[in-house]
Order: C-alpha cells, then structure tokens, then sequence
C-alpha cells in the first residue's frame, strides 16, 4: 500500500533536481530497453545524446529543430497552467501556416516590410481560430476540449492535404502537391553571425523563439495575467474570489497557445520549406507536449526541455546511420520521458510512504 | 452490396473492441488516452507472435497481454502514483507507438496466416444475414459477445455497479468500503486488454502485415466513440457502424466516381464527433447521468 | 470451564465499547485516548465544538481509520476494524455528513452498494418501498439521486443504513440539513428502531435536538472525552459549558453606537438554488452600520455560502439595486471591482478559496489586492508591492512564519487565518464580511483576529460576520440576525437577547419580540 | 539536513550520468571509422523502409546491385523513414558532411531539400529520383512506369470477365496519372467495354486502407485490381478474394502467388551503377533537355529500368498478347501516348497521329483517358 501526503513545502533544490532525475532514469531504462532488443546499450545512447552534437552547425541545427517545439510549447504552458487541455496543438500549427500561407501566396501588392508582420498575424489568427473552437464550445456548453482540439487536429490536417492538391496548388507542380513557392519577403532569413557567417540552418525564427519563451516567462511570473492563470489552474475557487473569469481565462489561454502554435507553423513554413505542402508539421504539437511538462510548466524551461527533446530527436537520426535503430526509437524515449517525469512530480508534490500489510504494526522509521 | 456490408463490419471491429474496454476504463473514472498506444502494442505482439508460432490465436493472446501490461503500465502511474491522466495517457500512446515501431522493425514486409472465418453452422445458411454475421472470425464473434456482455456486467451484475460507482463518486465508494484503486486497476487493464485484441485485429484480418502507426488513429476514434454512444455500450456499436461506415463510404464514393474531394468525406468522423460531444455536454442532465463524474479525477486514498 | 458470573451476564455488554482510542494527524491528537460505550437501544448523543474530534472516532469505529492506539469491543468481543466492509458486516451502520451518495445512480442501487451481496435489485425494491410505506418515508426505489431533494436525499442515506439491520446506526450531523419536520420525522423513525433495540449515536451541536431525542451524552473536546452526561438533567448552557470547558455565562455584550450610519444596505436579496445541494436566498433585507459588527448567525447549510457569494461578488444578482455600498449600488460589480469601492472580505474555507496553499503568502496578498492600483501596474506585478503588502500584514497582525514569504501550505491553520483576516484588514475597508473567523483555529489566534475586527469597527467600518459559533458572536457582535433555511430573521441588538433566543431561532424558530434594532 | 541528501543525490546522479558517457565514448570510434581515399561513398535516402516490399525495397534492392558490383569500391550507407520536410534537408546535409561523394534521395518529396544542400556542397554529386528541379550538380532519375501499365491494361483487358477493373492510387502527380491513363489506353486497346474505377487512399504505404479499397472494389465487382501504392496488401486481398491483380515496384508473387498476373519491377540498379561509375570514370553530368521534365535519364523497358516479371496466371494467348505488346514498347513501334486520345467525355484531347513528348506528359495530362470512371482529384 502507498500513501501519499501532500508536502507542505516544495523545495526549490527538489523542483530543480527532479527533472534531471528524470531524464537520468529515462537514460536507464532507455538503455534497458536497448539491450533487450539487441543493441549496444550505451552506443546507442552515445549516438542519440552525444554524436548530434560534434560541429557546431550541429549544435545550431539543434536550435532549429527545438525552434517550432519552443514555441508551440511556450503556448502550452499557459493552456496546462491554467488546467485546460488543449492537445490539438498539432492542428493550430497548421492552421497557422494555412492562414500564413494565404498571405503569401494570395494578397497581391502588399509591401514586402508589411508582408512578414501580416503573415505572423495570419497565423497568429489561424492558430487562435483552431483554439477558439474548443475553448467556446467548452466556455458555452462544457464540452470537453481534449478531445475537440484532438479531432480537430484531424480536421486541420485534412484540410491542409485538400489545399495543397486542390485549390492552392502550384500551376506549375505538375500536378505535385506543392503551392508556389513563396517570395523572398516572405522568407526567414538565416542569422548571419558577426564575423562566423551563418551557422547551419540557424535562422531569425530560433531567436524569435527565444525570445517568446523570455517574454512569456516575464508574462508568467510577472504581470496580473499570468498570476491569474496559475489562481485559476491551482484553485479555480480561490481565482473567483480574486475577481477572475473562468470561461475569460480557459478562452485566454487558448488563445495565447493557438497563436503560438500558428506562429510556429508560420515560421516552420517561412524559414525550412518556402512553400505549403500537405504536411507541414510532423508531430510537433505532440511533441510539445512533452516539452512543456519536461519544463515542468515553466516558458523558461521550456527552452532546456525543447533542447533536449530536440535531441531525442536527432538522436533518432544518427543511433539510424550508425547503428541501424529504427527512428522509431525516439517515440520510445519521448515516451519514457513523460512517464519519468510525471512521476517525478508525483514525488515532489506528495511524500510516498509505502507500507506492508504485514509490517503494519512495526514502528515506522521516523527521521527529519 | 452484402460484401460492402461485411467490409463496414469488418472495419467496425477493432473500433468496437477497443471502444468497449475503454468504456469500461471510463465508467470506473479513469480518462486513458494512449488507446491508440495499447492498440499498436497489440498489433505488433499479434504479427510477431503470429509470425513466430504460426498460429494466429496465440497471436490473439499474445495481443490481449501485450494490451494489458501496457495497460498496467498506465495504472502504475496514473492510479498508483497518481499522475495526470491525460499527460500520463499521452505519453502511453507515445510510447506505445515507438516501442511497437521498435518491436515490429525486423517483420516490416513480411506476412503471416491471420485468423480464418468460422462459419456457424445453420445460421450462416440464412439469406444475407448469414453471410454477414455468422461467417466471421473469432474476434468480430469477440467483439460482439463482449459488447453484450460488458453491457451485461454494467447494468445487471453487483460488481458493475460497484465499477459505475466508483466512476460516479470515489469519495463516497470509499467511504462505503469499496477499494477505488483496485476496482479501476482492473478496469484499466480490462480496456488494454480489449485494445490489444483492437490492435491485433488489423494484422490477423484486416491486413496481414505489419507497419509502423498502422492504426493510424483508430485509437483516438474509439475513445471519440466512447463520448459519441455516451457510455452506452448498445450505442458503441451503432457508432463502430457509422464510423466504419463513412470510411468505407468514401471509398465506395471515390470508385463509382463521385465528385467530393475525399479529404472532406474524411473529416466527416471527426466532425460528428465533435457534434454528439456538444450534443451531450450541453443537456447537463443527461450528461450528469451517463458520464461518470469523476472521469479523470486523481483519487488519492489514505488510511 | 465455568459459567461467566451472574452478575456480569445479567446486564447485556455494551454494544460496542471503545477503550483508549488514539489518533494522531502528524503532530495533531484528533482522538485523545477516547473512551466510549452505548448499549443496545440506546441513542446516545455525541457533542463536542468542531474540531472536538467527532468525526474522527466515529471514522475509527467505522474502520474509515485505524487508531493508533485503543481496544474496540463489539458486543463484548475485542475486534479490529480493518474497513467500512468489516463494520456494516458486524453491524454498524453509518450516515455520514457529507453523503455518501452516488447521484447517477437510482435509489435501489444506492442502497444496494451498502448491502451484503445476493439480494436481487427487484427484491429490495420492495422492501424500500415496504420501509418507506411503514416509516412514511416517501422514497422511491427507482428515483435518481440528482433528482431528489436534499432532505430526501438524507432520508435514502438513512434507509440505507436501516435496510442493513445494524445493532448500531452512528448518524454524523444528520439534522444539519433537515427541516424541522423532517427532522422530527427522522427521530420518530429513530426512536422506533431504538425500541426494537438498535443503538443509534448521534452526533450534532444542535443541543435541543440532543435533549429532545437523547437520553445520555458523551461531550469531547481537544480529541479528550470529558464525560458522560445525562441530557435530560442538563439545560443547554451546562451542555454548552461542557462543550468549550469554561463558563459562557458572563460576557460582555458589545453595545451599539447610538447612532451610526449605513454602510452596507441589502434589499430584498433572492437566489434561486445553484445545484441540489445548496439552498434558495428569500427575500433578505439588512443594513450593517459603520462602527458595528453584525453577526449572522446560523446552522451551517441554511444559506451562509451563498450570502457570502452574493457579498463578495461572486454571484451577482442579475438586477440592480439590490447591495449597495456608501450608497452607491455594487450589485453588478465583481469581486475585484468591490474592493476597490471598500470591500474586505474573508471566506470560510481558507484552503482553495480564501488562499491558495500552494503559493506564497506575497501571491496570496495579491489575491486580493490586483485591482487596488499599488501592487499591479499596467498589468504588471510590482513583486516588492506585493511582497512588502504580505510583510506588513504578517508583522501587524503577528503571522508565525517558518521562513521569508512561505508557502500558505507551510503556515498553521490559526496563523493563516490571522494572514486572511489581516489582508484584508490592513486595507482598512468600508465593510468587511468574514466567514466563521475562527473557526479550527486555537484560541490564542481566535482573540486577537477577534481584537482586530472590533478594531476595524472601532475606526469606522462596517463589519459582517457570517458564523455559527454563538460564543463568538456574543463576544464581538453588537447586532445580531438569524439564517435560517435561506431566510434572515430581524437584527437584533445583542445586548437584548440571550443565547437561548438566538438557539430558537438558528432552530427555525419565531422572532422574539422587541429585540429588533 | 534535507538539502544535504539532495545535494549528494544529485552528486551521484551527476557523477553517473558522466560515467555513463564516458564510458560510452568509445564504442562508436569503431563503427565510424576512416574513409578509405580510394572509396567512393554512397549515400540513399529512403522515405520507408526496406522491408516495405514496395517502393524502398526496390532502391534498396538497387543498393544491393551497387555492392555487387563495385564491391569494396564503395561504401554505401543509408537512412530510412526520412520524412519529407525540413528533416530531409538536414539528413541530406548530414550525409554531405559525413563526406558521401554522391548521394540518391530516393522520393519526390525531396526535390528541393535536395535542391537546397545541392547549392551548399557544390562538390558533391546529388541525384534525385522523380523530379523536375535540377542544378549543375544536382541530376535527377525516374522510370518510365507507364509502360508496364500499359501491358498491365492489355492483361486485364483480356482476362476480366465483368469488365470492371478497380485501381489503387496514392496520390494524383503525374507519375500517377500517366499510369491510370497508359493503363486505360492498354486496357481499350483490346477490350472496348471494361472500365477502370480509382480510388485513392493518400498514401504511398498504408496496408490497412489499400486492403479496405482492394475489398471494396471487389465489393463493386472489380476482378481485376491495380496498384500504385506500395505495399502487397491489395494482392493478398485479390488472393483472399480469388480475383486478380498486378504488383508494383517489386515482385510480389510471394505474397500472392496465384492473384499475381505479373508485377512491373523497378530495377534502380542499372541506374545507380551507370551514374556511380560515371561518377568514378570523371564523366559525371547532369544530362540535357529542358523539356525533360522527368529527368535528365527517364528510362523504360528499353534500357531494363522497367522489367516485368513472369506472366502467371493467365491463358498463353494473353501472355502472348502481354508480351507482344511490351516487345512493342521496348522496340519503340508503340509510343504509347500516340492519338487519337480521347478524355473519358468523348473529348478529343490528342489528335490522330500526334504523339506527346516527355514535357507533355507532365504537363497536359489534367484528364481521364477514355474507360477511366470520375475525375482527377483536385
């Protein structure tokens, strides 16, 4: 039998050493795992963790990849602080690359100053749109958003495929389900780094990313905003008292993870694709998730957690070329991960005290 | 037009088996979303083992553990360690999807006898209907079987009254002495259970191969099905229906050359979906009947 | 072997006799070496304040917990309780204070859950509709619990435990939302049990319902039986003194200002039921005065949540004209936007609704001063606002903390309480509305947070103090109104009734005769 | 006290999770090893896996091919399920930097992550299989699949006894829609009556809904099925179902050995090894044309990048028929795409005598040729 107690303290030094704990113990049974199957052990964990990272335009390339997680899961952090579930992130991405996509390729004569911020806001809007539906639909008759925002992810993707074969197709394709690639303006440029050049794909999007997650943690901790999304995620009762809305913040918070979301399918498009094609996300709203619980809700850990997870991921690619692992194996990992720490958490918030039956009755140990 | 009808049901299995231990993982209070995690254990464990032994029943059973401990997996964390359901459900379906992906790597293209039809004797004589439901395999007989008797056990045996009370209020069947815990315990590892015979019945009937995904997202329809029959185990199956329905539809559209982008005939599922889910949410009393109040609650017990 | 002596197998043992239970909760005694006995037939009260340390032993008894020391005997055997299941298997039947109910399920199937397996669902059908047809229950076994009432609702938790044949039915404040006829109904049915030899205990604070259906009461305080009395022996204010340990005969009554002027005027506030379990607001008129504590007082569960709701602005009555504050009508203000016109106010349940344990006592002091200008500007948190706001509120009103800013979690319940009550009392409001300021909280807290609302009065403001503990509000109050099932009796001057007049009244009593103010 | 325990946990844990990656260091210096100068090095990007049976195990069949001939000449190293999208950019530079002299990145999808590392590593020869979009360094392949549709029509001209033929498509590019339409033109040159119904499952792998469509164009009436979709699921279908079918990419016999009429095989060997040696001899080019739109090398029957595998189970005189007519298209008397070509309205779209060349076939293709039910999607 486990009991668990509330803790009435959390220490920082716990809330800081837990994921690390974490991703350590994800290593160990990740290796586990490997052996059973066959491989070498720790040569897989050497390929995933540590050859992604030998050149620097590796290491740049890292940040590129961490870029969309970064921000769809700085969005995130908001919907799951304020205990609403939205996991139709993948959805908003492509809506917002949709909505990105149309002022690219479809609003003539716009000024090239004016079409970068225009498509931002395009995608900020798909993004809020695809969000806005569960959070009304919630808000008006309580549905339950984990499962709209999920078969809306669908929907999105449908849509996205019906678009780029049919109507917004490419003339000139030939028939292949591309649109026209976009124009220069409506490009991410890559970061030309004084005196080094460019370094591998890095490029203006990682630094806008950085530079939400550092808005987003100054949002969080220190405007009236964000104290009310914690009020009403830890104590919705409390949050009443305080003078908040329920329906206003669930429909806030939706708001704020659907335009991150559009804007990181804008920036995914504009910086590595140039042009719309019937997948334009790849699994990047699941995986923010992962990222935003790896940051334990924090936008400023959600740059270590995008990192890491980032890794996991081109991990996949090179454990693939050196030693033949399927790249599956980063599901497995991402997986894992979550599994660690969510039990982690457990053991940060509660003290576990596991008993037997049959030693009921011996004094229990007692130390503080 | 009777082949058509058998390839409907023949679609609607997996989603009524699934959707059925889900319902039941439900009805005891637990939200488990890796459905889709628990179905893809179960289809590799079922092409491996098929492939291994050459028997496809053992395939089955091997299908039926593999759901279960992945199953039991998630009750580790989420019952007993209390974990969020949704994030710990989550990380299941991703897990689930990388380690069959993992475990199915070296039978990618390779095929394997599946489980053949067994024709009911008499009954299958019937005219139509006889060719449609009584040449079946073992698991659409399964599937149906354990619909009625799931709804059996709810509504007419002791313990599935205990289970929807657990669902109902866990406060109060604790206080009434009944274990929260174990009751959902079991009802979780029920659900992987039935998830993993789902996932087996895409290589031993539908398809006699493995891929990776190869539910491709059966999974979460079966849980989007568990809201749409709201709990009713007679409603899973005409939803299964409808659902296999519409996929089958639309390729029967595409083939006799209906003019309807098909990505719009796809969307259809999850467009209903989300329908019957305003539909129930915004009759609040009937939404307080049949959805048991503490689905996806965290019970912690103390003694 | 010999026979057991005939003295002793004369008299039939207790039913059950519990000897030297203890419990602690980390370092609190719930149950301080507690014994008891009841014996068949009897009803036999159990009294104490709250906190007493009731419902931990009957939990004990009923194997919800395990006591950490101490014996208990059933019907004269040692047992161990190990849970619920074991005791209803024994025979002890218990209704608990919150239900145990299951509200999507019928009636039969409620009672069917507490029942021994085997008894088919038609087969108990009828013997509900047996019951409730002998006992006038009115109790249909098909009905679902969301639908029924909740003094029906009580009445299936009550034939719940009588369909089980107990030897002890424990029944935990089960009057404390009844009417006054259900309630008789109730004890009717009760005493006819007992007559058949069923031992019913009886746990409440209402001391007329003690005597009126008791014949011995057991009184605990601090976790600590300090003894058996006879109830019929005994008036209310010997039981009373029992209960809290020290005289509550002579205090001083607060007198009112001669004249004062109205702060806060509610006219004619009404509330439909939000849900089943909540109660309608009738027609409730009053003025609290500056310079005055109001006190409301009144049973718990006969509408305090939902005035406290509709004063904090948590509920809003959806016409205007119906709070108004210095004259000026708040009724379509929110919270945030009534206290930055004076308003103060402290909830009841200070875990999740007047504080949040899992956060700072700074962010608690933000809770409820965002919207007062100085610690959030332009919707960003001046951090040493907030944090300088707490320090002034945990040195002026003497808040232990174990470190600089704690975690509310890490805070004892009294010193907490003093935080909440001082948060808002450092803003100096027009009006303050306090919920049961001192409830569970010890008595050195429970003075000065007293001291410092008779304070807040003294500098002007208004004071409501919504509460059910009479000793208190004879304390501090200087007027006193009655709730009572969702209706406000008149105000009345605390200095012209007696404890025993306001009892009536919480009871569901008549006005008394010029004690109006 | 507390935060001494925590400080030594997370000493020990810290201190572990070095050793571990020390330890670890040494294992993959081996498998790295030196590129040997006189190695050419080889790199594939596959966009499934090998075991597929369909598309990928034909490259990777090619790969094969490779070693067998150049032997420890080359070294070639490979990278599965890449998806097509900003990964493949990376992978591709990935294998750029790893020092490959050449690499195949084997699907339409990655014509311009191609592209893109193409213009990055000047020197490094790229060869991309079915598009249009090239640079002096960057070459691009394909097979002409049409041509085994065309005698794939023929077959199931002849043999179908309801005249309905169901076709499984992916997805509607010109690769696609040049086989639906040579399958018709092969199928109305011998059988006025048949018609083709298609359904297209938007996947290139995906046995579950290629076995759904497979049953239910059994389920119209369909006793011949074809693919253009990668797995075997649709022949095991056709076997279980005792009608028949054509294989694709690969030979599929095994799957179905008595639904298998034949299977059109991919052989990327002969071009992979043309262009490696090329590659070796200094005579590496990207090829001419701008109106090749497929390629700088769209090959067929004639140069063996097209083989069909033993027609089974059929009568002799429709194998005979098979045969005569892929001994016409490799000898060039039929050009396949020559009018009078009709769209399934009746509609002339080429005129008699007229023959459409290779940009043409990308390009005009927006129709239906006559006996194929519908309309092109999109």
């Amino acid at each position: 039998m486990i009991s668990m107690t509330p803790r009435k303290h959390i220490s920082l030094q716990r809330t800081l050493v837990t994921p690390v704990v974490s991703i350590m113990m994800t290593l160990c049974v990740g290796a586990a795992i490997f052996a059973i199957l066959g491989y070498d052990p720790l040569a897989a964990l050497y390929q995933f963790f540590i050859a992604p990272l030998s050149r620097p335009d590796q290491v740049a390339d890292l940040f590129v990849k961490a870029c969309p997680l970064i921000i769809t899961a700085t969005g995130l952090v908001f919907c799951y602080r304020a205990n609403v579930w939205n996991i139709g992130a993948e959805g908003q991405i492509v809506m917002g690359a949709v909505c990105a996509g149309g002022v690219a390729l479809f609003v003539p004569g716009l000024p090239d100053i004016l079409l970068m911020p225009t498509m931002i806001l395009a995608a900020m809007v798909g993004g809020m749109a695809w969000a806005l539906i569960p959070g009304i639909l919630k808000a008006r008759f309580n549905t339950n958003e984990i499962l709209v925002s999920l078969m809306l992810t669908y929907v999105a993707a449908l849509f996205i495929d019906w678009l780029v074969r049919g109507p917004w197709r490419d003339p000139q394709s030939f028939g292949f389900p591309l649109t026209k690639s976009y124009d220069e303006a409506a490009l991410i440029q890559r970061v030309d780094l004084p005196g080094i050049g460019t370094l591998g794909q890095l490029h203006w999007g990682v630094v806008a990313a950085l530079v939400l997650a550092l808005v987003a943690y100054f949002v969080m901790s220190r405007t009236l905003f964000g104290f009310q999304v914690k009020v009403m995620g830890d104590a919705p009762r409390a949050g009443a008292f305080s003078g908040f809305c329920a329906a206003r913040t669930t429909i806030g918070v939706l708001c704020i993870s659907g335009a991150c979301a559009g804007v990181a399918g804008m920036v995914e498009v504009s910086a590595n694709m140039g042009q719309l094609q019937p997948e334009v996300s790849f699994g990047y709203g699941f995986t923010a998730i992962i990222v935003a619980f790896l940051a334990r809700l924090n936008p400023l850990g959600v740059i270590a957690a995008g990192l890491v997870i980032a890794l996991a991921e081109l991990g996949g690619d090179s454990a693939q070329m050196a030693l033949g692992m399927p790249k599956v194996v980063t599901g497995v990992f991402k997986g894992i991960l979550l599994f660690m720490l969510l039990a982690g958490e457990t053991f940060n918030r509660f003290q576990l005290r596991i008993s037997w039956p049959a030693l009921s009755r011996a004094p229990a140990a007692r130390g503080r | 037009m009777d082949a058509l009808v058998l390839t409907v049901i023949l679609t609607s299995v997996p989603l009524i088996l699934a959707a059925t231990g889900e319902l039941i993982a439900e009805k005891s209070g637990v939200l488990n979303l890796g459905v889709e995690g628990m179905m893809l254990m179960g289809a590799v464990a079922a092409f491996a083992v098929t492939s291994l032994s050459g028997n496809p029943y053992f395939g089955m059973i091997a299908a039926a553990c593999a759901g279960g401990i992945t199953a039991g997996v998630f009750a580790i964390f989420a019952l007993g360690l209390a974990t969020n359901q949704v994030a710990t459900g989550l990380a299941l379906t991703i897990f689930g999807a990388g380690l069959s992906g993992l475990i199915g790597a070296p039978y990618v293209g390779g095929t394997i006898d599946g489980l053949t039809v067994i024709v009911v004797p008499f009954l299958s004589d019937l005219p139509v209907l006889g060719g449609l439901f009584f040449k079946l395999d073992l698991l659409a007989y399964l599937s149906i079987l354990m619909l009625g008797l799931v709804g059996f056990f709810l509504n007419n045996t002791r313990a599935g009254l205990i289970l929807r009370a657990v669902g109902n209020n866990h406060d109060s069947a604790h206080a009434l002495g009944y274990s929260v815990l174990r009751v959902r315990c079991v009802a979780v590892i029920f659900g992987g259970v039935m998830a993993g015979l789902a996932g087996a019945y895409l290589p031993l009937v539908l398809t006699p191969h493995w891929s990776e995904g190869m539910t491709a997202g059966r999974g979460w329809i079966a849980l989007a099905l568990v809201v749409f029959a709201s709990w009713m185990p007679s409603r899973i199956l005409i939803g299964a229906l409808l659902f296999g329905g519409i996929t089958i539809m639309q390729l029967v559209g595409q083939a006799r050359g209906w003019e309807m982008p098909s990505q719009f005939l796809s969307m259809l599922p999850y467009l209903a979906t989300i329908a019957v889910l305003v539909l129930i949410s915004r009759n609040r009393n009937f939404a307080l009947m049949r959805a048991p109040a503490h689905l996806g609650r965290i019970f912690i017990g103390t003694k | 072997m010999t026979r057991p002596h005939a003295a002793t197998s004369l008299k039939t043992p207790p039913v059950l006799n519990a000897v030297g239970l203890t419990k602690s909760f980390g370092d609190f005694r719930a149950n301080d070496a507690v014994s008891f006995s009841i014996q068949p037939g009897e009803i036999h009260a159990l009294l104490g304040e709250n906190g007493a340390g009731k419902s931990t032993f009957v939990k004990l008894v009923y194997g919800l917990l395990q006591p950490d020391e101490g014996q208990i005997f059933w019907q004269g055997q040692p047992v161990n309780i190990s849970g619920p299941l074991q005791a209803r298997q024994l025979g002890i039947g218990m209704v608990f204070q919150h239900f145990s109910l299951f509200e999507s399920l019928s009636v039969a199937e409620n009672i069917q859950l507490a029942l021994p397996a085997g008894e088919n669902l038609a087969a108990l059908s009828d013997r509900i509709r047996d019951m409730s047809d002998r006992y006038g229950l009115a109790i249909d076994p098909d009905a679902y619990i969301h639908n029924l009432s909740v003094g029906q609702q009580q009445r299936v938790e009550v034939m719940r435990c009588l369909l089980q044949n107990p030897s002890l039915l424990i029944m935990d404040e089960p009057t404390s939302v009844l009417t006054l006829q259900e309630t008789d109904q109730l004890f009717s049915v009760l005493r006819q049990f007992a007559d058949s030899g069923m031992a019913v205990l009886f746990i409440s604070h209402k001391l007329d319902e003690i005597r009126a259906l008791t014949s011995r009461a057991t009184v605990l305080r601090r976790g600590r039986n300090v003894g058996t009395v006879d109830t019929k022996k005994n008036n209310n204010r010997q039981l009373a003194e029992l209960m809290v340990g020290r005289k509550i005969a002579d205090v001083t009554r607060q007198s009112a200002p001669d004249q004062s002027k109205a702060v806060c005027v509610i006219k004619n506030l009404q509330r439909p039921k939000p849900t089943a379990f909540a109660v309608t607001l009738k027609d409730i008129s009053f003025t609290a005065n500056a310079g005055e504590i109001l006190a409301i007082a009144g049973i718990a569960g006969n509408g305090q949540d939902e005035i406290m709701a509709a004063l904090s602005g948590e509920w809003r009555p959806p016409s205007a004209d119906i709070i108004l504050l210095d004259g000026q009508d708040i009724s379509h203000l929110g919270p945030a936007a009534r206290r930055r016109v004076g308003l103060g106010v402290v909830p009841e349940e200070r875990n999740g609704h007047a504080a949040i344990p899992s956060m700072s006592l700074s962010d608690n002091a933000l809770l409820t001063s965002h919207s007062l200008g100085k610690a959030v500007q332009h919707g960003v948190i001046d951090g040493a606002a907030t944090k300088a706001i707490a320090a002034e509120v945990i040195d002026k009103f003497d808040v232990r903390v174990p470190s600089d800013d704690p975690m509310a979690a890490s805070l004892s319940g009294g010193n907490l309480q003093k935080f909440v009550v001082g948060r808002e009392i450092i803003k100096s409001p027009r009006l303050l509305v306090v919920a049961q300021p001192t409830w569970g909280v010890d008595v050195g807290a429970a003075v000065s947070i007293r001291k410092s609302m008779l304070d807040l009065a003294a500098r002007g403001s208004a004071v409501i103090m919504i509460s059910q503990d009479l000793e208190e509000v004879f304390a501090i109050a200087h007027k006193i109104a009655v709730l009572h099932g969702g209706c406000l009796s008149d105000v009345m001057l605390a200095s012209k009734v007696t404890a025993e007049q306001v009892g009536i009244l919480m009871g569901g009593g008549a006005d008394i005769e010029g004690a109006s103010a | 006290m507390k935060l001494n325990k925590f400080v030594i946990l997370l000493g020990i844990v810290v201190l572990a999770g070095l050793a571990f990656i020390m330890s670890s260091q040494k294992a993959p210096e081996k498998a790295a090893g030196v590129a040997d100068d006189k190695k050419v090095k080889v790199g594939f990007v596959y966009l499934t896996t090998p075991g597929d049976h369909g598309w990928t195990y034909a490259h990777e069949v090619g790969r094969q091919d490779v070693i067998a001939r150049f032997g420890d000449k080359v070294e070639t190293t490979y990278i599965e399920n890449v998806p097509e999208g900003p990964d493949a950019a990376r992978v591709i530079r990935d294998l750029a930097k790893q020092g490959n002299d050449i690499i195949f990145t084997t699907s339409f999808g990655y014509m311009d992550p191609t592209l893109k590392v193409a213009k990055e590593f000047p020197e490094i020869k790229f060869e991309h299989i079915t598009g249009y979009k090239r640079a002096p360094n960057m070459a691009t392949g394909n097979i002409r699949f049409y041509e085994g549709r065309y005698v794939q029509g023929v077959v199931a001209g002849l043999m179908t006894k309801s005249n309905k033929i169901g076709y499984i498509a992916s997805f509607p590019i010109p690769e696609v829609i040049q086989g639906i339409n040579a399958f018709g033109l092969g199928l109305r040159s011998v059988n006025k009556d048949a018609e083709v119904s298609v359904i297209w499952v938007n996947s290139w792998y995906d046995p579950v809904k290629e076995a759904d469509a497979a049953k239910v164009h059994i389920a119209e009436g369909a006793d011949i099925l074809a693919q253009h979709t990668d797995s075997p699921a649709m022949l095991q279908t056709a076997e279980k179902a005792g009608v028949y079918g054509f294989g694709q990419s690969s030979d599929m016999k095994a799957f179905a050995p008595k639904a298998q009429l034949f299977s059109s095989v991919n052989n990327w060997g002969i071009y992979y090894i043309n262009k490696i040696q090329a590659l070796i001899d200094g005579s590496w080019t990207t090829g001419e044309g701008p109106d090749h739109w497929a390629g700088n090398t769209w090959a067929g029957m004639a140069d063996n990048f097209l083989v069909l595998s033993a027609f089974e189970n059929m009568p002799d005189d429709v194998a005979k028929a098979a045969q005569k007519a892929a001994d016409d298209i490799k000898s060039g008397a039929n050009k396949i795409f020559t009018g009078p070509i009709r769209d399934n309205t009746g509609a002339e779209k080429v005129p008699a005598g007229k023959t459409l060349n290779d940009g043409e076939l990308f390009t005009t293709l927006d129709y239906y040729v006559e006996g194929i039910v519908g309309k092109i999607p999109g």
